[in-house]
């Protein structure tokens, strides 16, 4: 079975021949499910110049926000960074710089990344700066823009449970873009809380099936939370 | 008088129906949670992956892997269900969300939007909007009628970069209930106390005024 | 919480607004998880001229086979339609149209269909008759086809456990194009092997959220095997 | 001597690799699970929706819904996953199989292969055959040499319409290993006493005979 073992046991491993230059694409939704030590990993190793997609940059401090400190990022495809006071400063200095993507052509870029599918037609964003330089279409009277995938050189992605073989399953919305980011990295890192026994894990219900992921390491998480919000 | 923050969502309310699945943007779209009438069922769509959020959590119930698009913690209600952001956004781009209620900057005759971007101030993202307006067939623009300098924001044409073209036909001021049809906004009721004359007058793009114009009821 | 109860007690309110020559989507692969009760139902009242999208057509006598006996279906859209006598002849006789779609275009038109993407490329097909009279076009120096997605009046699906807010699960490789097709109807109507209380069902495992599905039945199934094989 | 059905499952098997994610198409392919060498495993992708399919099952775990992609009821391994049509062909049209087997009708030297329809004969559909053979970097196609009636299956062009361009780059015939590349035929390995003469005079494309051509073993 050894070559359906995807466990290491450092994120020195986990995250081996990630080069300057490099696309990542990470996991994530504001705070929630985002591959934190995985990140860390990434700043540990000073890679420089990364283009990197995800939802959204981090915080000041956490997450890919950490990526910014010592300027690693080069450029950002993100549908949201308004979190940020760093990001917003390399911005205007002209150090980083961004691509902004509609949130739900940013999840489809993803999945049609993993999927094989080079491009697609998407009424979002049509009429809008998002628009600019691409191609429209119209199906059925109504006007299209097409729209490119993503791929990564790395995908890093947080998971709640993963078997030795790679499945994998979400927790609650800590999903969000991890399951698409999963399917579109040449390598695929997923760090979970737990490793459960191959077998484990009900085959219908799991979220990424091992033929996504190249890696999995178990560890753990700060969960920090963006905006604690309770009722009285 | 105009309408404050809770009667804009209360008047957004009564467009809700039972069964209806529903994404309440930032803001007053928010607070439409709150004002479900009685004996009415609606299931509230997150864009980060959930369908039938719940209340905000209580402090034992907190879960940082349970939040919802404004990145607040939530909980889910019985009968929810959670997805990916690609799942997330098929429903939204389908056209599966029923209705969809959101903020603005502006909008036009055209039922153009523009709510995201104020050139020369620093751009944060889109987040979902774009992907919503693009996506559903029924959707509520809550805004105030004119900026706080008194300039209208129901403009013949959005000045600022837009989000989506052609895809507003509802919007509710703290004035007004618009309705954008053929290139026009009609005026179809006023908040009580409002009178015709100042609607007008603070509407820049072409308004049609029908004979008699409703005010607003609120139960 | 009467507007998001999906079920329906009778199968003739199940198929309700089913007419002529509307375009039906049909879950299942081969026998295995076809909407049985659903297309017996369209045998019943007997609704011609018929556009069916599924992968199979059924087999003689059985699952989406037996619309042809009195000649309901007019077009067939599928990628394998050879488990069956009646519909050889009826294609041989003009009777019949065809459009045979390789089976992963075909899901992901359905996939596409249902999350509002009009249009999509794939590799598959360049360069074979399936390309005929469709667009090509060169990302990253290769060639892709421009392929449409699909949509239905109605959608048929065959599920194993819903609530009655019409959230579904699917049973082990009954999946298959089930959830693709109840994302795709105007209408949808999934029936199911049992109705459970609304909270039963894991938020995190559901296959189909209810948002895609109007109409909900309980129903027995025959679950017929095409090709029984077992070790001995 | 031709290669029996077996031998040619059993030379496919023998390019394996621990840790392969693997398509088998119908007849020949499907027998190269027998063939998995000791201390290595691989995983079958059935494109019906299952990853890590298993035996056939007993008349006591016989289940209507465990089929594979011929229909047949099977079991799944431990560590498998099940996923829906999409899913599955996200997984072979995005390159993620790491092999697949299938067979044909005719190859030709430009990679082109033709198995799925023969003119004027019933055409009963490709299938998966199309996505499989777009989507994957590695497939090997099984088919004997020639026709019963000796007619060449490796050709300059493929004379029947095509299931996929240019994406065929290993040929396992009952005679041979040929591998493809730039416009041409490369015999590799040659079947137990089979002569290369043969093996060139039933090869109607261009075919380039290196100065040795190995027998294949087998263990």
């Amino acid at each position: 079975m050894a070559g359906f073992d995807k466990v290491v046991l450092s994120y020195d491993e986990a995250m081996a021949g990630l080069d300057d230059g490099m696309t990542v694409i990470a996991g994530g939704f504001g705070l929630c499910g985002i591959p934190e030590n995985l990140i860390a990993e990434i700043k540990r190793r000073q890679t420089k110049g990364l283009t990197v997609v995800s939802n959204n940059c981090g915080v000041d401090g956490f997450g890919l926000g950490i990526l910014l400190e010592d300027k690693q990022i080069r450029k950002m495809v993100a549908s949201y960074v308004g979190e940020n006071a760093l990001f917003e400063k390399q911005l205007l200095n002209g150090e980083l710089e961004v691509d902004l993507t509609p949130q739900g052509t940013l999840a489809e870029k993803m999945r049609a990344g993993g999927a094989g599918i080079p491009a697609f037609y998407t009424a979002t964003g049509v009429g809008t700066p998002v628009a600019e330089g691409k191609e429209t279409r119209t199906f059925d009277g109504k006007e299209f823009l097409l729209e490119e995938s993503i791929t990564g050189d790395f995908a890093i992605v947080k998971g709640w449970k993963a078997d030795r073989y790679g499945n994998v399953m979400y927790r609650h919305t800590a999903q969000n873009f991890n399951p698409l980011a999963a399917t579109a990295g040449k390598i695929t890192v997923v760090e979970v809380e737990e490793i459960v026994e191959v077998g484990e894990l009900e085959p219908s219900q799991i979220h990424t099936p091992g033929i996504y992921v190249d890696r999995v390491i178990q560890g753990t998480f700060e969960k920090r939370i963006e905006k604690v919000t309770v009722r009285s | 008088m105009a309408l404050t923050r809770e009667q804009m969502a209360q008047r957004v309310a009564q467009e809700l129906r039972d069964g209806y699945y529903v994404n309440l943007g930032i803001g007053i779209p928010t607070l439409v949670a709150n004002f479900v009438p009685q004996g009415m069922e609606v299931m509230l769509q997150s864009e980060n992956g959930l369908l039938g959020m719940g209340a905000f959590p209580t402090e034992e119930t907190l879960d940082a892997d349970m939040i919802n698009a404004g990145k607040q913690t939530v909980t889910a209600v019985k009968g929810a269900s959670i997805f990916s952001s690609a799942e997330s956004f098929a429903m939204i781009r389908g056209g599966h969300v029923d209705l969809t209620v959101l903020g603005a900057f502006e909008v036009d005759v055209h039922g153009n939007i523009a709510s995201w971007m104020i050139p020369n101030k620093l751009v944060k993202g889109m987040g979902g909007a774009m992907d919503l307006v693009a996506g559903a067939d029924n959707i509520i623009v809550t805004m105030t009628h004119a900026s706080k300098n008194g300039e209208s924001k129901l403009l013949a044409d959005c000045s600022l970069p837009l989000t989506g073209k052609g895809c507003i036909k509802k919007v509710l001021t703290d004035l007004a209930w618009i309705e954008i049809d053929a290139g026009q906004f009609t005026l179809v009721e006023r908040a009580p106390g409002v009178s015709v004359e100042e609607i007008v007058e603070k509407t820049a793009g072409k308004l049609v005024v029908p004979e008699h114009v409703p005010e607003m009821t609120f139960a």
